[in-house]
């Protein structure tokens, strides 16, 4: 029952964390660009009026099933990555599968999304799709050689096995004991946070604006949270992996924070790659940081 | 291929939770990125750091199926009309139409022009008009705000009207788009 | 007395014809027929009485003299036991050309005669000049019969001939001469009796009169220009008769020639052979490949005489030489391919299964022979062997080539002829009879898989996936007829194969089920390059594997190279490493449920090879398994990337097996029980979800006419239920939980890591996330996207394609959320077979392996339940969203123009292929068309020395002549 | 350069009238039958080789469409305007998109503008400005582009406030359809 | 890039696609019938009129001068070469001196107009492959050159300053000195503008190689402005052609050779800081006093001269020239505008197009700055 609990209070903070990241991710950009940006609530605001809009369209099943896979893929990964260590009700369903299964479950979403996108028939958001799968082949590259060399590194697969390892200190975090990995890890983080040089899926001047470009009113808010949802999975994924998982909420909020506006500030300066730039560049630079770790890992 | 029902009619709603709705939809305006006019040339300033739109949740949106606004920046052409028809009906409701310039609102200085029409109301919705050619940003931004105004108000209802004498307002786009090919309903 | 009429009935006949002819045709032919059937009747009378149908003990015969006196002043036959089957063929095949003959050349009735009575005469001649006469009586009624024949290039072909027997001849006579001026004698058995340099003189002019007039390989030339040169008819009637008889002869004088070491004849066999089938590649008519398949026969023989004696020399010679007249005989009977006259289905498999004979396919007879000869060459002579093996395999390519553009002119009209129906009758009573005879001893008693585990998933597999592809068959389409049967044949060979308890029944299964196939694809429409490609395939794998077996000597117990022969074998079989080109050629030509059957089933029996070679060598793993790793993962992934760039959904399916067969691979190559645990539960994943998305083809194909991306999309309105099944299929092999294909990724991932065979490891998982590409390619150029117009009228898929799927589809489901109910009975089957590593330790639901953990149920259940609570979410929320039309999209403004212009679905990948472009294009297209450039080169290089011209033939021979002096004196 | 130019045009062309001869800049107006060859010639050897534009003056009164061809000199800055006149019944101009790629374009203009036609322009007849346009074409000085404004769209709604709050105020987007009068008569 | 496939040959090969008129990377109301394959563009037609609203026509029916108010509304971003040009027209065929003093304030409203254009240009070209910063940065920029604009003629965007024979008004008060307080906060900024544009890794990677208009097209198409410039050409009618005072000024005229749109980028950014010199240098040597206007005849009244010219000025984009035809009467008898729009964005975007990328296509289109409303007017 307190596992039930858990994971219903894990999805909803995760919600709202996710939207409220995203409000200041707004900010942030627009102060950049030296604007107000908006309220950091803006998302919540937007979520609220989306689903309350009256009318909607659909293009037929899939269309109407992809945002639930959407939701379900993220929630699965988040669900997956136990949030706090050492308070095992936060576990949640971690037990029931390895990096791995992560790594697997997180394409649930994404090929729900593309389903959805290509029964809309809307030529742009299946050209967006395209590219994104093309994308997406390429970094889960890095990221699958820095996950595979953090866990024979560890010798373990299980998440909390990870994060475990990681508690002597900060200098047994794994970006300083798999630097290389690491840094391979951390780009392939940009492309899946479609944070741009590698924002090619909802590239609004070429093609407004890739998958849910047919989507509107609830779908579009079930999108968004799934979005939201699915970023919040990865960063905690991430901050497990990577920066020693966190050892109480206040670590947990602060870590996140800090990896979300790394992409956040990067794609305030670069402008998008073309696909096939996009894919070179993936398969070429994180994936050799990464191998350096994995050669080292299996000497 | 396309939609063959007519539109339901709207049902009116009532009540907290419609005003906490209103409330969201007033705080959320997302724009159809689509410079009919000259006024979009204004548009773009709005969204820096002097006017900087985003401060009141106004948004650029791509494409029209995500959109709530849509702004009529300026006289129309005929052959645009059909576009922005289409645009409009691809909105989803609640949808609201904030139209720019002195050209809109009785044909301006084009009153004369064969090519322009000169009142948009007989043909779409508009629920805030903006003076001035062409108006300048504070004044789209005065719009806006009388546009949220209006729909926490609960007055913004150009939509429903639109649904309500679809005939009507079919009737006067069907007379000057001579070549008219659209689907006749079409959401 | 009814030996004589054997023999001189139709010499008889010959005279009366000659007599009669003019007057009365009518009665002439009469006289033939008569004179024929009661000589047809002696000679199977005097086989009867011989004990040749026996074909186990053909050493008996009869003598019969004629007239008075000793030979050569008479003539005195001996009649032996093989002798009077090749006669039964002789008279046969008269007898069903001689109404044609009628129809053509009326008068050359009685050259027809006087051939068939040479032939008979040379067949039984004891006596070397009496051999001398039937030889010459031969060629001249062979050059009566070219010059009276109706085509083009008769006369350079008889005289050819004529100058080809005019050398004969000369050389024959020299060595009457010498050997009568030796010995005193001119029986054959006089030729043991001559010896020093006389011996050496006549055995090198008998030797050179032999390799000519059997057209063996280097004095091939003037056979080929005859068989291209004359009509089909002449050229059918001269191999069942004049070319057996020679044939024989020469296999009756080989072994008598005095020459020290008769392995001199199987080195001139094995190098013509290769260098002859070499030049065959390049030959496009058919008189020209029946030349050259002639050559091959002729050098088979020299082979036999060279390798083998005794009654097992007997055997092999005349079963080989009898059945391949045969083939010949029908397959120039079943009409001249230059006539592009049109033909039924019913007319190519006719033609097919003189093919599937020459080429020496199993249960057909020829295949009993060359078994068994190339077992006994593979015990002793192990170059010969390969050679021989090469060589066999090249005389498939180009006649499986000739099959397949032959059949292309498949179409309207049958072009049935009684004689061959009846020849094809005869040859298919005859293997049923050979098989009878079991040259070598089929075993089902203990299988070469021990454990009954194992045993029992390839049955299970086998047998279920042949019943799923059944009841599709009933939805065809035009000349698509009778696949079904052959696809029955097929899976039922498939299933008994794991049952095979020595290395020739599992080759004869494997054999049979492999060709039952290739008649199955041939079936399709437009299906003849792909069942070229796949016959070609097939029989490369056959070789491979027969050469392993045999070289092991039938057991599966085997390391070394014939274990290397055998994975190569299944490598093919899978298509993996560039051999794809099969896949991809015959999956989408092949007819209906046919390619679901290949893929998910078929390929199957791959696996099931490599598994025995494991289990049954010593470490229980296969040779070089890191090689194998790396080869599967490298298909998996060229495979993959190959499969997102298809244009065409039956080859993405294609390709997308091919990838997925490499995991199976990278499995096997591990030898941990992880390893194989991932093995067999990706070969049953596989077959599930394979099955299913070929099936889901089959119905798209059944609906709308086409596979090509190009013309699909949409579809998904019209077939939801395909598309649904489709839909678990590909999420499943996307290996994306809870669907089953994760198992097999992560069962495997375990393994590789375990073995720290991590860069396998990176490589296929690099692969698995290609497949997303593909795999939702496939979703969208079918299901997703417009619904062109043209397809508008497309409905679901019929029910027998929908139900199997639907079982299968469940498969998957229970399969993902349940895997322990697999693994519980597949970890300690593969725990006994004594392969390394540790097991994988089942809890409950929970998989757990030494570094990972893998709750299938659990995830399953919160997949299915947070799937189901927004489901249940979007209904109590009242959402109620509107349907809109397909075109009803935010185009910018503007109208849609069509839906199948707005459909996109051309180079689908294109942004990836361009990130492709700075690897060199290696196309295993390329390499196998360099490979083909470099045989063709070869084999153009072989076919300068047949100019065509009849002096050249002439300096071949006397070349010839010239080196077996030198060679031989050397020796001597 | 300019000297030259009228020489070169002079000898071989008779000139019609030298309407405008400035510091590189020359304007004159030749026979119909020899304009393209004059256009030409200034392109091969006297190198104009750039087109500026295709223009056209309907010189209604005249009963004439007379054509002007701008050229351009870019090495040396000099500009040639050549003109035409040409009769303005089926009135017939040669095509220059085979020799400038760009001259499509400003013949597929003038076609729906003036109705003069272009024969060997491979794109005439494409939609260009106007969309299913039935009128006589519009630039013709007959066409009447104030009666067929008011036809179509309508008279110029008069401005009942001076107040432009209240004129473009609440009331806007109802008070045209008949359900709007009818409130407004209410009220 | 593979062989380019016909759609008219085989329409199941490719996708047809409209980029625009309601498209956020369309420059414009105006839009690309497109047709792809792959990602691969085979087809491109332009098809514009969206915005076509009867200039000319208009003018026509109306006084010559009450024409002011509707010829600047031709160009949105940049008005006053509009104004410019037909007030060149109306001085030629009526034969107005222009007070030398107004010439110098024309000089200065177009170099600023140029200025603000080019700002937004520049920065919009990154705003196109998703870099908003630099385009909020170039807008923001160039809203201070509106605020003088403000100042000067009471208007954002459309001025309405210039008239025949000279200028509405003098400067104000201390304008040169605000003037110089802007142009110095701009350039304050500019370099952080450089750095994360013109030295950005992927701005160099999506824009070198990409939109290339080879030179030979120049004379072709009839190519002008910053898209023939960064093709090698030098043509600027600034140098070439002086008008009001542009022959008293120093400048040089930018070019670059690469061709694609990174050297026009590179051009527009480099005639930010020559507008900006342009501009001091104007302010600096402009006489302080002295007459602005020329005394008009009654403008209800006043008949132009018959007569046809062709004015021509050097806008941001190129050479603009309006043809002015009148025959003695209150109103023109015609006036054609040619934008230089007209041939970059229909005949030379068709063009370009056909084998570019999808991901390029708005990137192409910006390069080229097209100006809808001056094709279709």
């Amino acid at each position: 029952m307190g596992n039930i609990v858990s994971i219903v209070l894990t999805i909803l903070g995760a919600l709202s964390w996710g939207l409220l990241l995203g409000g200041i991710s707004r900010t942030v950009t627009a102060r950049i660009h030296g604007r107000m940006g908006p309220r950091v609530t803006q998302n919540f605001i937007d979520m609220w009026k989306l689903f309350k809009k009256t009318s909607s369209i659909h293009h037929g099943g899939m269309f109407w099933m992809a945002p639930m896979f959407r939701i379900t893929g993220a929630i699965c990964v988040l669900l997956m990555v136990p949030l706090v260590i050492g308070n095992s009700i936060t576990y949640n369903m971690s037990f029931a599968g390895d990096i791995f299964l992560v790594i697997y479950i997180m394409f649930f979403g994404c090929l729900g999304m593309a389903l959805g996108a290509g029964n809309s028939g809307h030529p742009y958001a299946v050209i967006a799709v395209s590219r994104g799968l093309a994308q997406m082949s390429s970094y889960e590259l890095s990221f699958s050689i820095a996950v595979v060399a953090i866990a024979v590194g560890l010798k373990t697969f299980r998440i909390e096995g990870i994060v475990e390892a990681q508690q002597a200190g900060i200098l047994s975090w794994n970006i300083f004991r798999f630097p290389f990995a690491s840094a391979g890890a951390l780009i392939a983080f940009l492309p899946m946070q479609m944070a741009y040089p590698f924002g090619i899926v909802l590239a609004p001047q070429e093609i407004p604006i890739g998958p849910p470009t047919e989507y509107s009113s609830r779908f579009l808010s079930f999108m968004f949270s799934g979005r939201a949802l699915f970023g919040t999975a990865k960063l905690i994924l991430f901050v497990s992996l990577l920066f020693g998982g966190a050892s109480n909420w206040i670590s947990l909020l602060v870590k996140t924070f800090l990896l979300y506006m790394y992409p956040v500030v990067v794609s305030s300066v670069f402008p998008r790659f073309r696909t096939e730039q996009s894919i070179r560049f993936l398969w070429f630079v994180p994936t050799s940081l990464a191998l350096v770790d994995l050669i080292r890992v299996m000497l | 291929m396309y939609c063959n029902q007519r539109p339901e009619k709207p049902g009116v709603k009532k009540g907290m939770l419609e005003k906490i709705n209103n409330m969201a939809r007033a705080n959320s305006l997302w724009v159809t990125a689509y410079g009919t006019g000259c006024g979009a040339i204004e548009l773009r300033p709005l969204g820096t750091s002097r006017f900087d739109m985003e401060r009141f949740g106004i948004a650029m949106r791509p494409t029209p199926r995500q959109a709530d606004v849509l702004i009529i920046s300026g006289y129309l052409a005929t052959k645009t009309l059909k576009r922005v028809i289409r645009v409009y009906e691809q909105i989803q409701d609640p949808k609201y139409i904030i139209a720019l310039g002195s050209c809109t609102i009785n044909g301006g200085m084009y009153f004369d022009s064969y090519n322009t029409l000169n009142v948009l109301d007989k043909y779409l919705p508009v629920d805030v008009y903006v003076m001035g050619c062409m108006p300048r940003p504070e004044a789209v931004i005065d719009g806006f705000s009388l546009l949220m105004q209006k729909i926490k108000d609960g007055r913004a209802q150009g939509w429903k009207h639109y649904k309500e004498n679809l005939d009507y307002y079919r009737e006067n786009q069907k007379k000057i788009i001579t070549d008219w090919d659209l689907p006749d309903y079409n959401w | 007395m009814v030996k004589a009429l054997a023999i001189f009935l139709p010499l008889l006949g010959a005279f009366i014809n000659a007599w009669l002819p003019g007057k009365s045709p009518k009665a002439s032919r009469v006289v033939s027929y008569l004179m024929l059937t009661a000589g047809l009747i002696a000679v199977i009378m005097l086989s009867i009485q011989l004990g040749a149908w026996n074909l186990r003990d053909l050493s008996d015969s009869v003598i019969l003299s004629t007239g008075v006196g000793s030979p050569p002043l008479s003539i005195n036959l001996e009649i032996t036991a093989g002798g009077t089957l090749a006669a039964i063929v002789m008279y046969a095949a008269t007898i069903f050309s001689l109404h044609r003959f009628a129809l053509t050349t009326p008068k050359s009735q009685p050259l027809i005669l006087a051939l068939l009575t040479a032939s008979l005469g040379l067949l039984f001649a004891t006596d070397i000049f009496n051999s001398f006469v039937f030889l010459e009586i031969g060629s001249i009624v062979t050059i009566g019969l070219t010059a009276a024949c109706k085509c083009g290039s008769r006369w350079e072909a008889a005289i050819k001939a004529a100058l080809v027997s005019g050398l004969v001849t000369i050389l024959y006579l020299l060595a009457v001469a010498v050997l009568y001026r030796s010995t005193g004698m001119l029986t054959l058995a006089a030729l043991g009796n001559v010896s020093g340099a006389s011996a050496v003189i006549v055995a090198i002019l008998l030797l050179t009169v032999i390799v000519t007039e059997i057209k063996a390989f280097p004095l091939t030339g003037w056979g080929l220009d005859f068989y291209q040169g004359t009509s089909s008819i002449v050229a059918g009637l001269y191999s069942a008769t004049w070319s057996l008889a020679v044939l024989l002869w020469a296999a009756k004088v080989l072994p008598l020639l005095p020459i020290g070491n008769p392995i001199i004849y199987a080195w001139i066999g094995a190098a013509g052979l290769v260098f002859s089938q070499l030049a065959g590649l390049r030959a496009s008519s058919s008189g020209r490949i029946m030349g050259y398949s002639t050559s091959a026969y002729a050098s088979l023989l020299l082979v036999a005489a060279g390798t083998t004696t005794g009654a097992f020399y007997t055997q092999t010679v005349i079963v080989l030489m009898i059945f391949s007249s045969i083939a010949k005989f029908s397959l120039f009977m079943l009409g001249n391919p230059e006539k592009k006259d049109q033909w039924s289905g019913f007319g190519t498999l006719l033609f097919l299964v003189p093919i599937l004979l020459l080429a020496g396919i199993p249960p057909l007879p020829i295949f009993w022979a060359k078994f068994a000869f190339l077992a006994h060459l593979a015990s002793g002579f192990p170059v010969i062997f390969y050679a021989v093996l090469a060589g066999l395999l090249l005389e498939a390519v180009y006649l499986f080539r000739f099959w397949s553009a032959r059949s292309e002119k498949t179409g309207e009209k049958s072009a049935k002829r009684p004689s061959a129906v009846a020849a094809v009758l005869l040859m298919l009573l005859a293997s049923v009879w050979i098989t009878r005879m079991s040259w070598g001893a089929l075993d089902f008693s203990g299988s070469i898989i021990e454990s009954a585990g194992l045993r029992n998933i390839f049955h299970g597999l086998f047998a279920i996936g042949t019943l799923l592809c059944l009841p599709g068959v009933f939805n065809r389409i035009g000349r698509e007829k009778s696949y079904w049967f052959w696809l029955l044949i097929s899976g039922a060979a498939l299933t008994i194969l794991p049952a095979a308890g020595n290395g020739l029944t599992f080759y004869l299964l494997w054999e049979i089920s492999a060709f039952a196939a290739v008649i199955g694809v041939s079936k399709g429409t437009a299906a003849s390059k792909g069942t070229f490609w796949y016959a070609v395939f097939a029989s490369l794998s056959g070789y491979l594997l027969l050469g392993g077996i045999l070289l092991s000597k039938g057991s599966f117990a085997m390391a070394g190279v014939p274990a290397v022969l055998i994975t190569i074998a299944a490598l093919v079989k899978m298509g993996q490493f560039g051999t794809h080109l099969w896949n991809v050629r015959t999956y989408p030509a092949a007819p209906g449920t046919l390619p679901a059957f290949l893929s998910g089933t078929s390929s199957k029996a791959a696996v099931l090879l490599l598994v025995a070679v494991a289990v049954n060598s010593s470490s229980a793993s296969l040779p070089w398994g890191r090689v194998i790793a790396w080869i599967g993962a490298l298909t998996a992934l060229g495979g993959a990337i190959l499969a997102a760039l298809a244009p065409d959904y039956k080859k993405m399916l294609a390709h997308a097996s091919v990838s997925q067969l490499g995991y199976i691979l990278m499995g096997l190559g591990l030898a941990s029980i992880l390893g194989w645990t991932a093995a067999i539960y990706h070969t049953i994943h596989h077959l599930i979800f394979k099955m299913a998305l070929f099936l889901g083809a089959a119905g798209v194909l059944y609906r709308t006419g086409t596979t090509e991306f190009n013309n699909l999309g949409g579809l998904v309105k019209k077939m939801p239920w395909t598309f649904a099944f489709t839909l678990i299929s590909v999420i499943s092999f996307a290996s994306i939980p809870p669907l089953a294909g994760f198992g097999s990724k992560w069962l495997l991932y375990n393994g590789l890591i375990e073995q720290g065979w991590l860069p396998v490891l990176i490589v296929g998982m690099f692969a698995s996330v290609v497949a997303f590409l593909y795999s939702f390619r496939l979703l969208h150029g079918v299901f997703l996207g417009q619904l062109s117009p043209k397809n508008a009228h497309a409905k679901e898929a019929p029910l027998p394609l929908l139900i199997p799927q639907a079982l299968l589809a469940m498969a998957i489901m229970v399969l993902g959320f349940k895997p322990t109910i697999l693994l519980n009975f597949l970890v300690p089957v593969l725990e006994k077979i004594g392969l390394s590593g540790l097991a994988p330790v089942i809890q409950g639901d929970m998989v757990l392996t030494t570094m990972g953990t893998w709750n299938a149920w659990m995830v399953g259940l919160m997949v299915m339940g947070l799937f189901g609570f927004a489901f249940v979410f979007y209904w109590i929320s009242g959402h109620k969203p509107k349907y809109v039309g397909q075109l009803d999209i935010g185009f910018a403004g503007e109208m849609p123009p069509s839906a199948d212009e707005v459909h996109y679905s051309n180079n689908f990948f294109r942004p990836y292929q361009r990130a492709l472009s700075f690897l060199p294009k290696i196309h295993a297209q390329k390499i196998f068309s360099g490979v083909n450039k470099t045989f063709n080169m070869l084999g153009d290089g072989v076919r300068a020395l047949f100019t065509g011209d009849g002096r050249t033939y002439l300096a071949h021979s006397l070349i010839f002549l010239l080196l077996l002096f030198v060679f031989l004196n050397g020796g001597m | 350069m300019i000297d030259k130019t009228k020489k070169e045009l002079e000898i071989r062309f008779p000139l019609l009238k030298l309407v405008r001869e400035m510091h590189n800049y020359l304007h004159v107006e030749v026979e119909k039958a020899s304009a393209m060859d004059a256009i030409l010639m200034a392109k091969t050897s006297l190198g104009f080789k750039t087109l500026q534009l295709i223009s056209s003056v309907d010189r209604m009164e005249e009963n004439l469409f007379q054509m002007t061809w701008i050229l351009e000199n870019y090495n040396n800055e000099t500009t040639l305007l050549i003109s035409a006149r040409y009769p303005r019944e089926n009135c017939i101009v040669p095509s220059l998109s085979d020799i400038w790629p760009a001259a499509s374009a400003f013949e597929r203009e003038i076609f729906e503008m003036f109705g003069i036609s272009f024969p060997g322009n491979p794109r005439e007849g494409e939609d260009f400005l106007l969309e299913g346009w039935k009128d006589i074409p519009p630039m013709r000085r007959d066409f009447l582009t104030e009666e067929y404004s008011m036809k179509l769209y309508g008279e110029r709604q008069p401005r009942e406030h001076l107040d432009p709050r209240q004129y473009i105020g609440d009331m806007v987007g109802e008070w045209n359809t008949p359900m709007g009068q009818k409130r407004k008569e209410e009220k | 890039m593979g062989a380019v496939i016909d759609p008219a040959t085989d329409p199941k090969k490719t996708t047809h696609l409209y980029f625009g008129p309601q498209h956020p990377g369309v420059t414009g109301n105006m839009s690309i019938e497109m047709w792809f394959d792959g990602d691969q563009v085979t087809k491109a037609i332009t098809h514009v009129g969206y915005l076509h609203r009867a200039f000319e026509k208009l003018m026509e029916k109306r006084l010559w001068i009450q024409n002011f108010p509707l010829v600047c509304r031709i160009c949105v971003p940049e008005p006053d070469i509009n104004e410019e040009c037909y007030a060149m027209a109306i001085e030629e065929l009526a034969g107005i001196e222009v007070p030398e003093k107004a010439k110098w304030i024309r000089t200065l409203v177009l170099e600023l107009a140029r200025f603000a254009v080019n700002l937004m240009a520049f920065g919009g070209q990154s705003g196109t492959l998703g870099l908003h910063t630099a385009g909020m940065w170039g807008i923001t920029f160039r809203d201070f050159v509106l605020d003088l604009f403000e100042e000067l003629t009471g208007a954002r965007i459309y001025h309405i300053f210039i008239q025949p024979g000279g200028v509405r008004r003098d400067l104000p008060e201390g304008f040169e000195g605000r003037v110089e307080a802007v142009l110095k906060k701009i350039e304050e900024r500019l370099p952080e503008l450089d750095r994360l544009v013109l030295n950005n890794a992927i701005f160099k990677l999506r824009t070198q190689g990409v939109g290339i208009v080879k030179p030979e097209w120049i004379e072709e198409y009839g190519l002008v402005g910053p898209v023939a410039r960064a093709s090698g050409s030098t043509r600027d009618l600034r140098k070439d052609a002086p008008y009001e005072v542009y022959n008293q000024l120093e400048f040089d005229v930018v070019t670059e050779t690469g061709n694609d749109i990174f050297a026009r980028a590179m051009v527009r950014r480099r005639e930010i800081s020559q507008s900006m010199s342009l501009i001091r240098q104007i302010l600096k040597k402009m006489p302080k006093n002295g007459p602005v206007a020329t005394k008009l005849p009654n403008l209800t009244t006043w008949r132009v001269p018959a007569g046809e010219v062709y004015t021509r000025v050097e806008s941001s984009r190129g050479e603009y020239g309006y043809y002015v035809v009148s025959d003695g009467s209150l109103t023109p008898r015609r006036i054609h505008v040619r934008g230089p729009s007209y041939v970059h964005a229909v005949p030379l975007l068709e063009r370009m197009l056909v084998g570019a990328n999808i991901a390029d296509v708005s990137n192409i289109m910006v390069s080229l700055t097209t100006c809808p409303p001056e094709i279709e007017r």
